[in-house]
C-alpha cells in the first residue's frame, strides 16, 4: 500500500509535498545532451553573458519536466498526467536552489481528475514558472 | 493595423508546416538518459514490472521527451553561433531577441519504449501584442505526435516571446 | 621492488572485468549523431546505397563509436565534481593525476546499424614504468566487442598514464 | 570512378592529403553528448582552468575519430580499416587549428593492405598524436 492521492481521499486546498531542484554544471550538461540541445547559453559561461544572461541559464524544457515529476511524484504511478502547461516569467540559473509547490484547486469527481496549482520559484522568492496540471487519480 | 515587428510574409506561413513528420521509435536507452538528466526515477520508466503494474504496456517515457525523441541528428556545417543550428523552422521577425515563454500540453494516450511517434510541427500562431515594455511577438509552435496505431498521443504548443 | 604507485590490491585486479559484459543495438540515430560531431560525413554512415555499394549489409558506423555505443544510462546521484561518474571501473592507485595515454585497436569484422553488440572490458595490464618526469603508472584497459553471431567485431586497448 | 587508392596504384612514400580540424565550443558540447561523456573539462573552462589546463580540451577519442576519418577518406569507402593506434603527447584546445598529415610507409600485397604513419599536429607544429594505422586497400 501507499500514501498516493485518490478520488476518495483528495480535497480541495491539498498541498502536495514541497520538491526542491538545484542542477550544476555537469547536470545542465546532461539536460543539454539527453535533450538534444546545443544551445551555448546552458554550457558555455562567457556565452551566456555575452547574451545578457547572469549564468548559465536552466532550460524552461529542464523546468517543465521538473513541473510533470512534482505532480508524478504526489500522484503516484496509476495515475495519469492529463495536461500541463506553464508560463516562463523569470529565468533560472545553474546552482539555484528552485522549489516546487502546488494545491488542490479543483476536483472534477464525473472525470476522476483534479486541478493543480503549482509554482517553481527561486529562494529569493521570485516566481520563475506559474503552472496549471490535470491529473486523473488512480484508485476510486 | 499593420504589424510593425511581423513581417507579411511572416504572417502569411501561420499554418504552415515548420518541421516533420518525422518518425522516430521511442528507445529505452534514450528515455532513460532523459529521465536520468531530469532527475526523475519513477520506476515506470526503469522496471517493466512497475510500469506493467501502473497500466502501461511496458515501460513508458517522461511526458517532455517526445519533443526531444523528434530531435533530428544534423550536420556540423549548419551549427550557428549560438550553438542552434540554421533550419527552416525561424520565422523571420523584425527583433532582436527570442525568449522561451511557455508550454502547454494534453496528453491523450500512453507512450511505452518501442513506439513509433510521428510528429508534425506546424506554425499555430503569429501576433503582436502591447505589453509593459511595449510591443512583442507570440509565436505558437504546436506540435501533434500520433503512434503508429493513428491514435493522437500528445499535443504541445511551444510559446515563443519576441521583442 | 615493490611498486610505489600501485598499491598490492590493485596489482590483483589484473585480468578483472572493470564493466560488462553489456549488450546494445547499434542505433542509426546514435552513430548518425556521432558521425555529425566528429565531422566525418561518408556516405557509408548515411546513404544506405553507398554502404551497400562499399561491401556492407546496410548502413556501418564510425569505427571508434562502438566503445560510446556501449556507455550506459547513469543516475546523476553518482556524479562526481568533474562531472565523471563513481564506479567499480575506478582502479584505487597512489596518484594525484590520471591522463588519457592513447588508444589501439584491431577491426575484425564490420559493424552495421541494428547490430547487437556486446562489450567487456577488463583490467589488461598495470605497471609502474620510470620517465623523465619519474615514476608514473601505466593502465590498459581493453576492451572486446562480439556480435549478435559471436564474432569478435574489434578490439581496444585503452592507455591511461597516472602519476 | 575515383581516385581512391588500390593495391597497384599505391607507393611507399605517398603521402595522404592533409586535413583540418577546429573545433568550437558547441562542436565539443557535441562531442560530448553523442559519447554520453560529461567529463567538465570539454565544456566548463573554469573548471578546465582549475584543473590544470589551459582551456577547454578536445577529446583524446574525437581526435582518434578524426584519425579514422583521415584515413578512411583517403583510401575511400570500399577500403577496410584494420587497425589503429595513437599516443597522446600534448593536448588540443578549442579553437586549436590542428593538421594531420599521413604517408604510406609499408605495402603488404599478400594481405592487400598498407601500413600509414599518421601525425596530428597543433599551427606550432607540436607533435600531439603520432598514429600508425593499417588499412585494407579495395580493388585490385
Amino acid at each position: 500500500m501507499n500514501n498516493y492521492p485518490t478520488m476518495s481521499t483528495v480535497q480541495i486546498g491539498d498541498e502536495l509535498p514541497k520538491m526542491k531542484k538545484q542542477a550544476s554544471e555537469a547536470e545542465l550538461f546532461l539536460y543539454s545532451a539527453a535533450s538534444f540541445n546545443p544551445h551555448r547559453i546552458h554550457y558555455d559561461r562567457a556565452y551566456a553573458n555575452f547574451e545578457g544572461h547572469d549564468d548559465l541559464v536552466v532550460h524552461g524544457p529542464l523546468q517543465g519536466s521538473w513541473l510533470t515529476q512534482f505532480v508524478t511524484d504526489w500522484a503516484g504511478p496509476r495515475a495519469r498526467l492529463l495536461s500541463i502547461e506553464w508560463q516562463n516569467r523569470a529565468s533560472a540559473f545553474v546552482g539555484d536552489e528552485l522549489i516546487f509547490a502546488g494545491t488542490v484547486t479543483a476536483i472534477d469527481q464525473a472525470n476522476t481528475s483534479v486541478e493543480l496549482e503549482i509554482s517553481e520559484k527561486n529562494i529569493d522568492g521570485t516566481l520563475l514558472m506559474p503552472a496549471k496540471a490535470n491529473v486523473r487519480l488512480a484508485g476510486a | 493595423m499593420p504589424s510593425s515587428l511581423i513581417p507579411p510574409d511572416s504572417l502569411k506561413r501561420i499554418g504552415e508546416v515548420l518541421s516533420g513528420p518525422f518518425t522516430v521509435r521511442i528507445e529505452l536507452r534514450e528515455a532513460q538518459r532523459y529521465a536520468y538528466a531530469v532527475g526523475d526515477l519513477n520506476p515506470i520508466y526503469f522496471d517493466e514490472t512497475a510500469a506493467v503494474a501502473a497500466g502501461y504496456a511496458t515501460l513508458t517515457v517522461p511526458p517532455l521527451f517526445l519533443t526531444h525523441a523528434l530531435v533530428q541528428p544534423k550536420p556540423i556545417e549548419n551549427l550557428r553561433t549560438d550553438g542552434l543550428y540554421n533550419d527552416n523552422a525561424s520565422i523571420e521577425l523584425r527583433v532582436s531577441r527570442m525568449m522561451f515563454g511557455g508550454e502547454e500540453w494534453d496528453f491523450h494516450e500512453p507512450v511505452c519504449v518501442g513506439d513509433e511517434i510521428t510528429g508534425t510541427t506546424r506554425l499555430a500562431d503569429l501576433d503582436e501584442k502591447e505589453g509593459q515594455k511595449g510591443s512583442f511577438v507570440r509565436l505558437v509552435r504546436e506540435t501533434t505526435f500520433t503512434n503508429q496505431r493513428g491514435d493522437i498521443v500528445a499535443k504541445s504548443r511551444q510559446i515563443g516571446i519576441a521583442r
